[in-house]
């Protein structure tokens, strides 16, 4: 196994990394560093496909004078996955960010559990 | 005897108005009770829900919160370390990393690589990609980008009350803003000067390359929404509000996504009723080539560019 | 297709109840004269359905197996019929008890629905249907029962609601099953297993015994008979109409339906899924009667003496013999007779008289000697003193009990006796009060009765002890209507 | 019409009864209310003699149902307990004319005992066990109020019990019948019972079982053994003459009953030599003995009188349950004649009470001289109960005895006559004292008697009990007519 | 190809197009356009499916120039168009019916936006319902994912942004699972498109690589969707977001987007991966008893609240157990329970929120039950909508709810033995402890109101009333018609998988 996971050095290390920002996401109370958390799945994601599509000495799918053979360039459909990831993480990254401008002028802290009291302290 | 008889009945009698009087008592007694109880229940809930403010802000701070949390935090690392395990086991039988006969290099592929430049006439095989063969992904993307820009603004666009004040919190927010712009930085101001047209320019060049070279509608446009936002921390919201407001905003991204779902309309219209769309795919390395491809380009580079901007707009106060 | 006058019978309460609130009355007197005549003509048009001999009417099709059809047969037509006569009466009772009451509208206007939805279950023609008239019943009579609004009262409704759709919820399964193993729900007589050779037998013993414990809560059988008591705070109509025959009887009406017309008698016989109903029953005989003999309130006696009463039926029809049947039957209509005079009577005396428990009714009987002689009445029929119809019918559930044979039947025998013995002791010695007795000196004065109750009761009094001689013609339709189900 | 006088003979005092609730000015004024009652009584005394003289009828009423016959019907049985009932109901009513003058609410009195006669006469001449289950229940009910009749807090008490002790026993004869109707032949009454001994749809011994509990349960109103308890509370709150004829004939309506049971549905053949007839034997031999002990400890004169009637109705069940002609014979006559002897005693229990207000025993000292001819005719009474000839208890215990011995029965055939010599000296003892000290002992306090005021009744209230001595007196030296009668129907019946 | 088959397409794109008109239009017009969008979709919609009961096989429609595996392209088939007319005519009655309460909710400068939300939903739906492509799937899962986000936020409040964080963070870890998963699955197969994932997947299963990270990708889906529609034990978002978002939002989210959802988890159960496999892997035990929990649990939860909105949102976890259970059946019978129970709960929950939110509105927006008595009297029609739906979910004959019960008792009957049994049982325990929880609530609004002042209200408007009836209706004929449309539904699970 271990063999393998080195082999696939790229997926390990984006895995690791997915893990470690899961963690962070549930873990930490501070909501910036959840986003944080976030973003750091969001890349291990990307890190993945990434690492999917790439093929060992293979260029990157821009045809050159016009020579159209699969066996120069690589996979181009992970590049748009990428891409499409990418584009839907900055979206979210701005909303979480924008809930956490709004709670933090609502209630002057960014811990989630202090907030989630003070919300109920509040009432209806 | 009959004397005996009488005074008998008549104790009987009186026993009997006793117990009757008691039992008098008795129902209005627990009649009574009846009542207490149910104007008590009306309070209690009341009382039960101030408690529940109560009981939460303080228990904030108290013993039994922080063993929950200890509990969480003890479940979330164990559901974390399993997930890594889990992964880690996947990864290891995944298709070695970058070998060329995985799964993925298959007849898709094949075509996308061999068959893109003419099909779709982008050298860029990538963007020929994203914009022709999936372009109802790439639609919903920049789909995305503009609502997550509408949920933002829901958020933090100043509110103008009945009357049309602001709300007070937020004028609080922006005030103190307003406050310190200019920011009299003149390096800033200087440099500024100097890269802001330099970037623009480029992100322009990338979007208007994006089905010739890397790049294309979305890094071009955060390229410029780049240039943009360095304009605006150099000069402040008066100087940028010249040319750029929310009207701009509105219309810049309403046009550019309404000329995208139209023109993605119509050929997907045309190519699932087969019909010839007549959009001329011109000579493939040409800047004026690929059919629909460097429109689009250009439709999602605004996007971009007006939604990165208007993104940090909000978060620095609420508007433009 | 004239199979609509069934639909129309069960149609026009409901609609009349519903337009009730909805029209503004100019007097009493007219939403008084517009309640009574539809009630009676309702039961003109039931009365038509009964005797004319209609043909299946087929409204809805669910889906490929369930529909929702009407169809009147013999214990349909019996049903029907008790329900048909009695609720005109009551309804003239209300009119004169409920007078003046708060939400006096909503009263009548649910009362009047209840009418056509316990129609709906006499005339229903497949279970689903008798399901659907079972739970619109419970919905239906909740706001009767929640009348007073006061928290008791609401604690009372809720009670009786969650018993009845949580016994709707257990009948529900043994819809299923019978939906899956019988591919319909239409009463077979006989049942819908009768010829095929039933492999799924013991799967149908569950599903039937299921069925049986869902529809014995509204029949109050022993574990769950507690709401029926817990319900007597209802408006004597409520408490006598529908809790000593509508909606109890409903319940009882749906277990011979399940048992006769849909599992059958040949798939119960002899297993478990007939001994433990029977033993049931059997227990409850004896426990409503022990119940109602601790019990001092009097509308409470009285229904734990439903209680009882409802297990004499289901004891003679789970007997599983045509004569058991019968006798069942028999007892459905008589006690509804009986029991009906004898609450409404209480109500007279609980709200006239302002007399709730039974200590108090000592010497009332001076100041009302023939309301009370129809009270006594009551109580010797129930007591089972021939000649009155108590005893017919609990002379025929002797006799199936005894010809039936078997350790069962023999206790419940036993049951039945008790149960006489201790409903002589709880309501025999109560009337013999009634005229004995003196009455306290601080008891609150009578208040006068309406004519209507009077005229009422009368007829119900007059009608319990005709019935006692001229059984003959019921006794034979209940005969014909039995026989040919087992 | 055919039988139309067995109706006539229950229907007459239930419409007096009716008359003098519906008709107040009949019952304005106690003259008017006596005569009237009177009459009716005497109507009723000549009805009731025309039955007996009348042939065997059988009148069916109406079926309730196919299987349930309300039928009427006069043969040997009910004519002998319908002539006894008749006679005690008018005699002990003459004497409540008078007697009444000193209780309340006189006039609800009489319209229930006329009920009750009615309900008696009714089920006297029931023809079906269901008629006849239905006029015991009725009879029950409509004599709660004769014993209620004084509203007093032990009347009450006493009511009730009365009650809850008679519905149970008819609820356990209703076991009975119910059980039985499957397996009889005929719905009415035969003579020798109409068991169908060969399909019995139970097995024999379950059978026997309900039999025991149906005749114990219809035992009660006679105060057999085991559900007597009743009828020592029952009856002495009762006014003289309503609890005469509550323990002078009420309980030989059990006894009708079980006779009737016995009898003319189950057959004696069938109960004849099982643990059955031993068992209530042994009942009936306890009850005796134990009643004649209770009456010796008690000292209030009525309720000394009411147990040691449930002591002399179980000679009769003795006798009854011998299952042999002679001893059946024996039953009958000690059937007629504690009638008489009880009803009589009562009446001068009451006429005491009446005159003197004396109720308890040991207060009878001397009150022979004060009223003789009550005393006098007590002292025969008591004689005649505990059985000393001529009067007419000895013959009937004589023939029970010899009855009893005359059955090769093991145990009882020697046991009951002891247990009935026993009982005879109890009675003896409980009976005999207060008459002999009502002669010849002194006040308890030392003053002359002679002192005392005459207190002698009026002769309203003599002449009852002189009629009902008179009777005992010359029964009991010329009993053959009745022996005959009885023997006749013994025979047929067994 | 007819024009009747472009209409799902069409209805796509109409969607789309005007979520971007919607934001330059003033509130009014906004709402116009969305109606007519909404309406228009509805009607699209119904002609489908029109179309393709004549049909006996599914089309795909090609989104581009470029067949599959190239191009991206949906597929209709009966199924599919029946689930977009049923919750595109939920969605377009309750917003008919909500609409009119969101003023005094939104400010006015954002109630456009709300509305480009709506379309954007109902965009997001009908791509879920439709598309034959699991990447497109995924993006219109973050469409629907932030538009609902948006949904819930509108209404600017403490409670409401912490909900709607909490919803967020929730919603964001599903969605990088699913991606994960997806690019597992793309690692795998070298496929998006469901045919050729199908066939490819089965291959794999049949030779037996990858069969690991097969399951481990049909996990990673399966559980975020799960989070995404509120599954039993990942529901912790769910009534937080449905009690204090608008009644609207609220009717949205449990209405429609869940729904979307779930239908999105069976296409990919049933098409992506194939049922077979899945009950070999213990997925469908797993989401089996997953939904015997929420069904239990939720409920008895359900119970204990004092807030009416909460109790709902319980409610609807509960209902969506149901689902579950008929998904995780894995039998014919038990797909069509689930997917008519889907059609049942959407139609009766929208009705229940918007009613709950006109009971709440006239007892002065108190939620809790002591200050809602009487609520019935004072606004009758919502008392009456509320009463109905509410025997819905109990399940009282005449309304879907019982239906969709019998369907699920009857697809549990041929398993025999635990099963069945554990089915039938907690079906009654269920019922049972819904009647406790509903009718207690239905009994509570018609209770004698306390002696508080409540604020003086104007009527519920006409549409808005009309609205409401209507929607009664369909649930109404959910109950005494599903004869047709089970009928459809089968006949739409045979050209489905």
């Amino acid at each position: 196994m271990l063999q393998m996971l080195y082999e696939n050095l790229e997926q390990t290390v984006a895995v690791i990394l997915f893990g470690i920002g899961f963690g962070i996401l549930l873990l930490q109370r501070n909501l910036i560093r959840k986003i944080i958390g976030l973003n750091i799945m969001d890349t291990a994601v990307y890190l993945f496909l990434a690492s999917m599509g790439y093929i060992h000495g293979r260029k990157a799918p821009i045809v050159v004078d016009g020579v159209t053979d699969t066996a120069r360039y690589i996979n181009p459909i992970p590049a748009g996955l990428v891409l499409t990831g990418i584009v839907v993480s900055v979206s979210f990254t701005a909303i979480m960010l924008a809930l956490t401008i709004r709670l933090y002028r609502r209630y002057r802290t960014l811990d989630i559990d202090q907030i989630a009291l003070l919300a109920k302290a509040e009432g209806d | 005897m009959r004397d005996g008889f009488s005074g008998l009945d008549d104790r009987i009698a009186d026993s009997l108005k006793q117990e009757a009087a008691e039992k008098e008592n008795l129902k209005q007694l627990l009649e009574q009770q009846r009542e207490l109880t149910d104007s008590r229940k009306h309070e209690r809930e009341i009382a039960l829900d101030r408690m529940a403010h109560y009981d939460f802000t303080k228990w904030a701070h108290t013993r039994g919160r922080k063993v929950i949390t200890r509990l969480y935090v003890a479940l979330a690392l164990t559901l974390g370390a399993l997930m890594i395990f889990f992964l880690l086991e996947t990864v290891a039988n995944m298709p070695r990393f970058g070998a060329a006969d995985t799964p993925g290099s298959n007849i898709v592929t094949r075509r996308y690589i061999e068959r893109g430049l003419q099909e779709t006439g982008a050298v860029n095989i990538v963007a020929g990609m994203i914009l022709d063969y999936r372009a109802f992904d790439t639609l919903g993307e920049s789909t995305v980008l503009f609502i997550a820009a509408c949920a933002v603004l829901i958020l933090l666009r100043i509110d103008k009350d009945s009357q049309g004040m602001p709300v007070m919190e937020q004028i609080a927010e922006d005030a103190d803003d307003r406050h310190h712009e200019p920011k009299n930085d003149r390096i800033l101001q200087a440099s500024a000067k100097l890269l802001t047209p330099v970037v623009l320019l480029f992100g322009v060049y990338v979007i208007l390359n994006g089905h010739l070279s890397p790049g294309g509608g979305f890094s071009g446009g955060a390229i410029i929404s780049a240039g943009l936002i360095l304009y605006l921390n150099a000069f402040g919201f008066e100087k940028s509000g010249r040319f750029f407001r929310y009207e701009t905003f509105k219309w810049v991204s309403f046009c550019s996504l309404l000329f995208y779902g139209l023109a993605k309309t119509y050929s997907f219209y045309c190519g699932a009723n087969r019909l010839e769309s007549g959009i001329p795919l011109g000579v493939p390395g040409a800047i004026l080539s690929s059919g629909l491809i460097m429109p689009l380009n250009i439709a999602v580079g605004m996007v971009v560019a007006c939604t990165m901007y208007i993104f940090y707009a909000l978060f620095r106060k609420g508007g433009l | 297709m004239e199979g609509l006058t069934l639909l129309a019978a069960i149609a026009l309460p409901i609609a009349a109840g519903a337009l009730l609130p909805v029209v503004r009355w100019k007097g009493r007197a007219a939403r008084d004269a517009y309640i009574l005549c539809l009630t009676i003509l309702t039961t003109v048009l039931a009365t038509v359905a009964i005797f004319g001999n209609f043909p299946r009417l087929s409204l809805i099709q669910f889906n490929d197996r369930l529909s929702f059809a009407l169809k009147l047969d013999g214990i349909g037509r019996l049903f029907a019929g008790l329900i048909a006569l009695l609720w005109p009466l009551t309804t003239l009772y209300a009119l004169g008890y409920m007078r003046g009451t708060q939400k006096e509208i909503s009263f009548f206007a649910f009362f009047l629905m209840s009418y056509g939805i316990s129609l709906g279950i006499a005339m229903s023609a497949n279970l689903v249907t008798l399901y659907i008239f079972y739970e619109m019943l419970s919905l239906s009579t909740l706001p009767l029962v929640m009348q007073k609004g006061d928290s008791g009262s609401i604690r009372a409704g809720l009670k009786y609601l969650y018993y009845s759709l949580g016994g709707a919820a257990f009948a529900f399964i043994g819809l299923v099953y019978l939906v899956y193993f019988g591919g319909t729900t239409n009463f077979v007589p006989g049942g819908l297993f009768r010829g095929v050779a039933v492999e799924h037998t013991a799967q149908l013993r569950l599903g039937y015994l299921l069925c049986f414990l869902g529809f014995s809560v509204k029949a109050a059988v022993f574990p769950v008979h507690g709401w029926l008591p817990t319900a007597s705070v209802a408006p004597t109509p409520v408490t006598a109409l529908l809790h000593a025959v509508a909606v109890v009887k409903s319940g009882v009406f749906a277990i011979l339906r399940v048992t006769y017309f849909s599992f059958g008698a040949l798939v119960i016989r002899a297993s478990y899924a007939q001994y433990i109903p029977l033993a049931l029953t059997c227990f409850t005989i004896v426990f409503g009667c022990s119940m109602a003999l601790k019990e001092k309130h009097l509308k409470r006696r009285l229904a734990y003496s439903t209680v009882s009463n409802l297990s004499y039926i289901l004891f003679g029809a789970l007997l599983l013999t045509g004569q058991g049947l019968a006798a069942g039957l028999l007892h459905l209509v008589f006690h509804a007779l009986m029991k009906i005079t004898l609450f409404l009577i209480a109500g007279v005396y609980n709200d006239r008289a302002g007399i709730h428990e039974v200590g108090e009714l000592h010497g009332i009987g001076r100041d009302w000697p023939v309301l009370s002689a129809a009270f006594a009445l009551g109580s010797l029929a129930m007591t089972g003193i021939p000649p009155f119809i108590g005893f017919i019918s609990k002379w025929a559930l002797a006799q199936a009990a005894v010809l039936s044979g078997g350790l069962l039947p023999y206790l419940g025998l036993t049951a039945l006796l008790v149960s006489a013995l201790l409903t002589g002791i709880y309501l025999l010695v109560p009337s013999t009060f009634i005229f004995i007795g003196r009455r306290p000196g601080n008891a609150p004065g009578t208040k006068p009765v309406e004519t209507e109750i009077r005229i009422s009761l009368a007829a119900l009094t007059a009608l319990m002890l005709a019935a006692g001689f001229f059984s003959r013609p019921l006794v034979d339709f209940i005969t014909r209507a039995a026989s040919g189900l087992v | 019409m055919e039988g139309m006088l067995l109706l006539i003979a229950i229907l007459l005092p239930a419409a007096g009864a009716l008359m003098l609730t519906l008709m107040p000015w009949l019952n304005e004024r106690r003259e008017d209310r006596c005569l009237f009652v009177g009459a009716i009584l005497v109507m009723e005394c000549v009805v009731v003699a025309l039955v007996a003289l009348d042939g065997q009828r059988t009148l069916v009423l109406f079926k309730m149902t196919e299987q349930l016959p309300i039928a009427l019907r006069s043969d040997g049985t009910s004519r002998i307990f319908s002539a006894v009932m008749a006679l005690m109901w008018t005699v002990s009513g003459f004497f409540s004319f008078s007697y009444m003058k000193h209780e309340q609410n006189e006039k609800s009195y009489y319209a229930f005992y006329l009920m009750t006669l009615a309900s008696l006469m009714a089920l006297t001449l029931s023809g079906t066990m269901v008629t006849m289950y239905l006029f015991f229940e009725l009879m029950t009910f409509i004599s709660v109020p004769m014993v209620l009749h004084t509203r007093t807090k032990e009347a009450v008490a006493a009511g009730i019990k009365y009650l809850i002790y008679s519905v149970a026993g008819a609820t356990m004869g209703l076991m009975g019948i119910f059980i039985l109707t499957p397996n009889i032949s005929s719905a009415y009454f035969v003579e020798g019972g109409s068991l169908l001994a060969g399909s019995l749809t139970i097995s024999k011994d379950a059978f026997l079982v309900v039999i025991f509990i149906t005749l114990v349960g219809f035992g009660t109103k006679a105060g057999m053994f085991p559900m007597h308890g009743w009828l020592p509370t029952a009856h002495p709150v009762a006014p003289a003459p309503a609890s005469a004829v509550l323990s002078g004939v009420i309980t030989k309506a059990g006894v009708l009953c079980i006779f009737r049971m016995v009898f003319y549905v189950i057959g004696a053949d069938f109960i004849r030599g099982t643990w059955v007839q031993w068992a209530l034997l042994g009942c009936a031999t306890v009850t005796v003995f134990m009643g004649s002990m209770l009456a010796l400890r008690e000292k209030v004169l009525k309720k000394r009188l009411a147990y040691s009637s449930v002591s002399q109705v179980s000679y009769v069940l003795c006798g009854l349950y011998m299952l042999d002609t002679m001893a059946l014979d024996g039953a009958l006559l000690q059937l007629v004649f504690h009638a008489l002897t009880k009803d009589a005693l009562f009446l001068c229990a009451g006429a005491i009470i009446f005159k003197t207000g004396i109720t308890r025993v040991e207060e009878m000292h001397g009150l022979g001289r004060r009223m003789p001819w009550t005393m006098w005719m007590f002292a025969v009474c008591a004689i005649s109960l505990v059985g000393i000839p001529p009067l007419g208890g000895f013959i009937a215990k004589w023939y029970i005895a010899e009855g009893a011995l005359s059955t090769g029965a093991p145990v009882f055939s020697w046991l009951v006559p002891i247990v009935l010599l026993i009982s005879a000296i109890l009675t003896a003892a409980y009976l005999l004292p207060p008459s002999v000290s009502a002669f010849f002992g002194g006040m308890a306090d030392g003053e002359a008697v002679s002192a005392l005021p005459k207190a002698e009744p009026s002769l309203m209230m003599l002449v009852p009990i002189f009629i009902l001595s008179l009777a005992i007196l010359l029964l009991g030296i010329f009993p053959n007519f009745m022996i005959e009668s009885f023997t006749r129907l013994a025979n047929a019946l067994m | 190809m007819g024009i009747v088959q472009n209409f799902p397409f069409f209805s796509i794109m109409l969607c789309m197009v005007s979520g971007v008109v919607t934001s330059v239009l003033k509130p009014r017009a906004a709402l116009m356009t969305t109606l007519f969008t909404i309406g228009s979709v509805l009607a699209l919609s119904a002609g489908t499916l029109g179309m393709t009961l004549g049909l006996d096989e599914p089309y795909t429609f090609m989104m581009g120039h470029f067949p599959a595996p190239w191009g991206n392209e949906i597929r209709i088939g009966s199924l599919e168009a029946l689930m977009a007319t049923g919750l595109s005519a939920v969605l377009f009655v309750s917003l008919l019916a909500g609409h009119a309460r969101l003023p005094s909710l939104v400010t006015l400068q954002k109630l456009n936006l709300y509305f480009i939300m709506m379309d954007l939903v109902m965009a997001a739906t009908l791509v879920m319902i439709y598309t034959n492509d699991l990447f497109t799937a995924y993006v219109f899962i973050e469409i629907m994912t932030i538009a609902s986000c948006a949904l819930i936020i509108v209404r600017q409040h403490g409670h409401t942004l912490v909900a709607a964080t909490r919803y967020m963070v929730m919603n964001l870890l599903a969605s990088g699972l699913v991606l994960l998963g997806i690019s597992m699955l793309y690692g795998i197969t070298g496929h998006l498109l469901m045919e050729p994932l199908n066939q490819s997947v089965r291959e794999i299963y049949e030779s037996g690589t990858y069969r690991e990270v097969l399951t481990v990708v049909i996990a990673l889906i399966t559980i975020s969707l799960g989070i995404k529609s509120a599954m039993f034990p990942f529901h912790a978002w769910a009534p937080d977001a449905y009690s204090f978002a608008p009644a609207l939002s609220s009717s949205v989210l449990s209405g429609i987007i869940s729904k979307a959802y779930l239908f999105l988890l069976i296409k990919f159960l049933w098409r992506v991966i194939g049922i077979d496999i899945i009950q070999s892997q213990q997925i469908g035990s797993f989401l089996f008893y997953c939904g015997i929990g929420g069904m239990l649990v939720a409920s008895v939860i359900a119970i204990s609240q004092r807030d009416i909105r909460r109790m709902i949102a319980y409610s609807s976890v509960a209902q969506v157990g149901y689902v579950y259970i008929g998904i995780g059946m894995g039998t014919l019978a038990g797909l069509t329970a689930a997917l008519f129970q889907m059609l049942a709960h959407s139609a009766a929950k929208s009705l229940l929120f918007i009613s709950t939110g006109e009971l709440t509105r006239v007892s002065g927006d108190h939620k809790r039950f002591h200050y809602l008595h009487g609520a019935g009297h004072r606004d009758v029609l919502a008392g009456i909508v509320f009463t109905f739906s509410a025997m819905s979910m109990v399940g009282i004959p005449f309304t879907g709810g019982f239906i969709s019960k019998l369907q699920i008792a009857l697809a549990s009957m041929p398993f025999g033995g635990s099963i069945r049994a554990l089915v039938l049982i907690s079906l009654a325990i269920s019922t049972l402890l819904n009647a406790v929880y509903f009718l207690h609530t239905v009994v509570s609004i018609y209770r004698k109101a306390p002696d508080i002042e409540y604020p003086r209200n104007e009527r519920i408007p006409r549409h808005a009333a009309v609205a409401l009836v209507i929607s009664m209706l369909m649930t109404l004929y959910l109950g005494v018609g599903s004869g047709p449309i089970i009928r459809i539904i089968e006949a739409g699970i045979k050209m489905f998988a």
